[in-house]
């Protein structure tokens, strides 16, 4: 669980903000390799509108962190050309709901070219987006569009639920020589947990059950995750017992840790903020119905956006799953 | 509140076209050109018909473009700007009361706004970005259903149709395709009127606006750009965008550009009434920059300490563009204590009644969510709603059966 | 079935290419709402690269038929400004991969200005994308990209898979107030059907039972019916009975077809060419689980691309559902 | 491959460099403004160097540019010419042969590529579009190579760093983006390499192509941005992207643009050299336009009787850059009868050494389609190129357990 507390090695392990673990984990790849530059828009002196690029323009110069015109696809465009050069562009992008200038150079270029050249160019781009809803924005900011991009074959889709795999997660990230859509859960960004730098926690892509339970499994990743953790809580209250799973990456999906879970429990419940229709949880539904045909006692269930654009700020606790709307859901998978 | 904007006082449609007939095109087109010559570190030309002390200077070109504006109309000028500004300073402290839960303040791009908005006509079509209250207001849309977004409660309240003012537009620099789209439209429909796209100098790095220029340029269409070039895209100065002054990227489009002084309000007034016959007359595309600055944070979750100092601002506000107005009216007796006095209650009470408007606003209802997302229904909205239907009434039943359950007991 | 002739009327009753009957209805529509306007990169004199325009310039003129500057996004964005002027502007991508510049406009602006404005701005534009592989193209000329426009809230979409179709869903987009992304299944484009221009065949988003059968049910749009059709032939010829459903709309879905069906034969294959991750198949799957639970004798299965990037055409056959790879599927299917 | 094209003959870097060392900024920026200046209507200055007739021009600006070209070396040139042109013919008779799928055909742009392409030195960097054959041609890229994505045995067949020249790019503009963003990368690291980046007039318009020269601008980055203007997009005529001469976008974002004869190759190679100098001696971007012309099809696929008559073609063969630089060759004496029948066979020899490659090129294994999707690997690609293997192979054991009921029976 995120909130287990790690008191063995106090020197490497502390308490830290989502942002914050971003914000070191990129000082440290700065730090590590030369290559590694940092672009957005007010990234530089602002440190990016939640400051998780805070002091790194100060501290490693504009020519490491820079202040790019106000152009995502020109963003993205020109750090694929950097790629090609030798670097490792960590770009932001300054929303979510800013990414679609983009679309056309990640999903053409960005996630095409090492297949295009048959291996011989590769392209380490991260691509970091605040997504998600939940801080009372306005619209386009947020938005859950990793369905988008799952769909797009060359690309790799993650997103941290606390600050330990944030920190991790960034540093495998800039690592991958492929691109990598870095989903950052915005209304996360100030939650706190321990981060220990020394010790890689796994893999990327690999899910974790950050909950062991026996009657149903809840999968969920980013912003989402500690409200599965809050509905086992609820739900152990009333004697049931739930299994929590952060898938952590969305492409790929670690459908090996998720089959293993609902062969346990029977049923599935997936918990997105994105829209339910072609969402994560289709795919999800899809391919551990046919995995665990025989083991489920249920359909699993989707929580999720409705299929309308985004609400204004004052109806986004309705569109988004809650506590309530997800207990509705156990509730009627164990109905079955 | 269309009665409270200085609708009376605004310049008459007929005395603005008059002045534009008079045709100005040949003289125009070469300042145009000659602005384009323009060296990267030379100051460029700036249009400005007031001096920031007030003063009322000559220009050959543009004069004839305000030379019907009467006293009244000059007070009433001063008044949108006043107005604005008071409107805007109500919208900050509700945001800071916790009313709002953002704002984008105007403040120091009174003059860019109320001078361009009072060039228009009522038949013409203003795309707006998020900050343009002050064109918000030329056009009579009323200020409480300008925070209607900023408080949460829609994402955009009011009817395009109704004042020919579009929705703002949040994505940077994708009205301007709007504009040009509509103003293709407005060629086609054999209209006199024009369209303006309102934009800022970070969106002139969008792929959009150029693409904007681009068919504009290539059909003519009657639109007029309206860059308010405020200094800052949250925290990069312009240069960040462009290392030429931005009025100049029309020329490479085949229209003219021209740059204004945006806290001139004379001046924002000749210059944009020039480029809206141009639009009008059949010549196409123009590019306005005006140049101003923001005076303010970029939003209300900005905080501008953190890239630029006092220094700037210092300077800037010895530009203001309500005072140099104020000192012109007063230096030519045009206004008198008693008009200032009266729009200081004029103000106050504006300042009131948006408050107690916002305050008064409802939350929208829940079911809103699955109103509108389409205009002919869609099979999955209308499950989705009906199985939100069921949910929330499951609560009802649940609470019902509950306390039927505790009464039992 | 579309392979089906109309003999009743002879006058109203023709057969024709996919492609013609495509220009046939923008013909029909420019005849009959002078707001209806045709806007692409070389719709004008060439008619457009597949010759769906064929004509319609000379006959309505250059204002009616706008050859346009090479930008999409500069092309959705100027025809949303058209629509708010009250015009129906009918736009063409040449190529499905060269949708993606236009995404931003499409996503952010055309499905979002309805309920952006509270439902007093509507914008009635159609997007015409010719898509889908088999034709032996060079890159991003295959794609399949509907699903990446379905999780988006606001637009529809619909695929004909045969020129009878393509003729009336042609003139319900244009009438309709919503945007429509009208994906044209462009290798399907010669092929000839009978239309009747008299009689319109139903709702634009209701699915089609164009095969009954009884063992299990066969689901897809666009250019993988027919495919489907001749599976359905070979599988009869074994012996097998199977149901094609084709669903033309993709957004909506029409779950209700899909599902009276499923109820009927206890198994579904659903078939598309875009990649299966994250594709059509996974919501089908997903809902279709949920609403027949009990009805399923199998999981759904899904045959489509592979999670890579289009291939090139050498090996599109390889990458493309075929009969083989879809009866396979309709065996293990029958297996369980 | 390399061994065939005119590696030798190419002019040396040092020489280059050398040329590009006599500082002529001054002159040319004021060239640009010059050009820049030039009115819709009349005929933009075009730089040439040789007339149609082959008369060579002088050229105050330009000439010192290509003062050090020794005859061998405009031997060379026009080798490259005649060689690109027949390789490109074979490509086009391949297609008709149903050996290749599609050919995008330079026909009429060989001096516009290959002026360009020699300019280049080798730590240079290209960004192609689809139709560079020539400029892959002076970078050394095996002409067979590039038939790969046209015949659909893959997408891009050439290790863009094996030369220094990037993959063909399909989707209209984008590799100006990548062009800037490797020349970013260039000045980061203090090379003085450049970067040149290839487009078409129809690119004009792409909003990629404005945002490349926005960022450009903006970093100072050592970009040559060139645009052959063929004077069709497919269909459309130049006049459907721009009203005003490409070569004037530039200077609205603040760098200089020039239009050259794209059809003279001394004129391509003396501008090209001039904008990569600049880019090399940190001034930043160039915009190049070559006004050139499209003499065939857009593709293979394509039938331009649809939209443009043969009169506008014939008026250009007049210009053909081939004959052009023969007659300059011929009235100077620097060719003989001899070199022109040996580069006759040498063509031939090409065309035949394609011809056979291409039919020799293998189909891709079908588990090629798994192989590139990324680079350090993908559980679900795993999965279904396993999924994948165990269909294959099911055929396999259904016909050998096919075979083996026969064999039973
Ligand atoms: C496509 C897009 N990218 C990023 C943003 C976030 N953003 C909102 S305002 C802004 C700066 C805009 O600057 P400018 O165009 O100068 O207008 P100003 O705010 O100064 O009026 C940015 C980056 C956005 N709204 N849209
Ligand atoms: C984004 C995008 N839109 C459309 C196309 C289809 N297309 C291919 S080439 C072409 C015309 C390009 O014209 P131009 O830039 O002048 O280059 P040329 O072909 O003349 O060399 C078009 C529209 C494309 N490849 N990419
Ligand atoms: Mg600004
Ligand atoms: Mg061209």
């Amino acid at each position: 669980m995120a909130a287990e507390t790690v008191t063995s090695k106090a020197v490497t392990s502390k308490s830290m903000a989502l942002a914050k673990a971003i914000n070191e984990s990129l000082r440290r790849a700065l730090e590590a390799d030369p290559k590694v530059v940092i672009m957005g828009e007010d990234v530089g002196k602002l440190g990016g509108v939640f400051r998780v690029t805070d002091g790194l323009q100060k501290d490693f110069g504009e020519s490491r962190v820079i202040d790019t015109p106000l152009a995502e696809s020109g963003i993205v465009g020109t750090a694929i050309g950097l790629a090609l050069r030798g670097y490792r562009p960590v770009v932001e992008i300054q929303f979510d709901g800013f990414v679609f200038p983009a679309y056309d150079q990640i999903v053409t270029q960005l996630a095409k070219m090492h297949a295009r050249s048959l291996g011989k160019v590769k392209l380490p781009v991260v691509v970091r987006i605040p997504y998600g809803g939940g801080i009372g924005a306005v619209e386009h900011h947020s938005e859950s569009p990793e369905a988008l991009f799952a769909h797009v074959a060359g690309l790799k889709i993650v997103s941290p639920s606390n600050a330990g795999d944030a920190y991790w997660m960034m540093q495998q990230a800039i690592q991958s020589d492929d691109p990598v859509i870095f989903f950052e859960p915005k209304r996360r960004y100030w939650e706190k947990s321990e981060i220990n730098t020394e010790a890689i926690p796994g893999p990327l892509h690999k899910a974790r059950v950050v909950r062991e339970g026996a009657d149903l499994t809840l999968a969920a990743y980013g912003p989402m995750v500690r409200l599965c953790q809050e509905v086992a809580d609820a739900a152990a209250e009333e004697g049931r017992s739930l299994e929590v799973v952060d898938l952590r990456s969305v492409s790929p999906l670690d459908f090996d840790t998720i089959q293993g879970s609902v062969e346990k429990t029977g049923r599935l419940v997936v918990v997105h903020e994105a829209p339910v229709f072609f969402g994560s949880g289709a795919e999800i539904a899809a391919r551990i119905t046919e995995r665990c045909f025989y083991h489920l006692e249920a359909p699993v269930l989707r929580v999720g956006g409705y299929h309308a654009p985004y609400p204004p700020a004052r109806l986004e606790e309705t569109y988004l799953p809650d506590l309530d709307r997800v207990l509705d859901a156990v509730d009627r998978s164990l109905a079955y | 509140m269309t009665v409270e904007s200085t609708a009376a006082q605004k310049p008459r449609r007929s005395a603005g076209s008059k002045a534009g007939t008079t045709g100005t095109k040949r003289t125009t087109s070469t300042t145009a050109k000659k602005n384009a010559g323009t060296k990267k570190d030379a100051e460029p030309q700036l249009v400005q018909l007031l001096t920031p002390e007030g003063k009322r200077v000559k220009n050959a070109e543009y004069d004839k473009y305000v030379a019907g504006v009467t006293p009244e109309e000059l007070r009433g000028l001063y008044r949108d700007m006043v107005l604005t500004r008071r409107f805007d300073a109500e919208a900050t402290a509700l945001q800071r009361q916790g009313e709002l839960g953002l704002w984008a303040s105007l403040l120091g791009q009174e003059a860019a706004q109320i001078g361009s908005g009072r060039a228009l006509h009522d038949d013409d079509y203003v795309f707006p970005t998020y900050r343009e209250h002050g064109v918000a207001w030329c056009r009579g849309v009323d200020p409480a259903n300008l925070l209607g977004m900023f408080r949460g409660v829609n994402n955009g309240g009011w009817d395009p149709n109704g004042n020919n003012f579009h929705l703002y537009t949040i994505v940077i620099g994708s009205q301007t395709l709007h504009a040009t789209g509509y103003a293709m439209g407005v060629a086609k429909d054999g209209a006199d009127s024009a369209v303006i796209a309102y934009f800022g100098d970070g969106a002139s790095s969008q792929g959009d606006v150029a693409e904007a220029f681009t068919f504009s340029a290539v059909y003519n269409a009657p639109v007029v750009f309206f860059c308010q070039n405020n200094q800052w895209a949250i925290s990069e100065p312009t240069e960040k965008q462009s290392r030429v002054p931005i009025y100049q990227r029309a020329q490479g489009f085949g229209f003219p550009g021209v740059r204004v002084d945006g806290n001139d309000v004379l001046a924002s007034l000749a210059v944009t009434r020039w480029a809206l016959e141009r639009a009008r007359g059949g010549e196409g595309p123009t590019l306005v920059e005006a140049f101003t600055y923001r005076m303010g944070a970029h939003t209300t979750s900005d905080d501008p300490t953190r890239y630029r100092g006092d220094e700037e601002r210092l300077a800037w506000e010895a530009k203001d563009p309500i005072q140099r107005l104020r000192r012109y009216l007063e230096a030519s007796n045009h206004a008198d204590e008693g008009f200032f006095a009266e729009l200081d209650s004029e103000s106050e009470a504006l300042g009131k009644r948006v408050r107690e408007a916002v305050r008064a606003m409802p939350d929208p209802d829940r079911f809103a969510i699955f109103e509108n997302a389409y205009a002919d229904g869609h099979a999955l909205v209308d499950e989705e709603r009906a199985q939100f239907a069921a949910y929330e009434a499951s609560f009802a039943t649940e609470s019902d059966s509950g306390s039927a359950a505790v009464s039992g007991v």
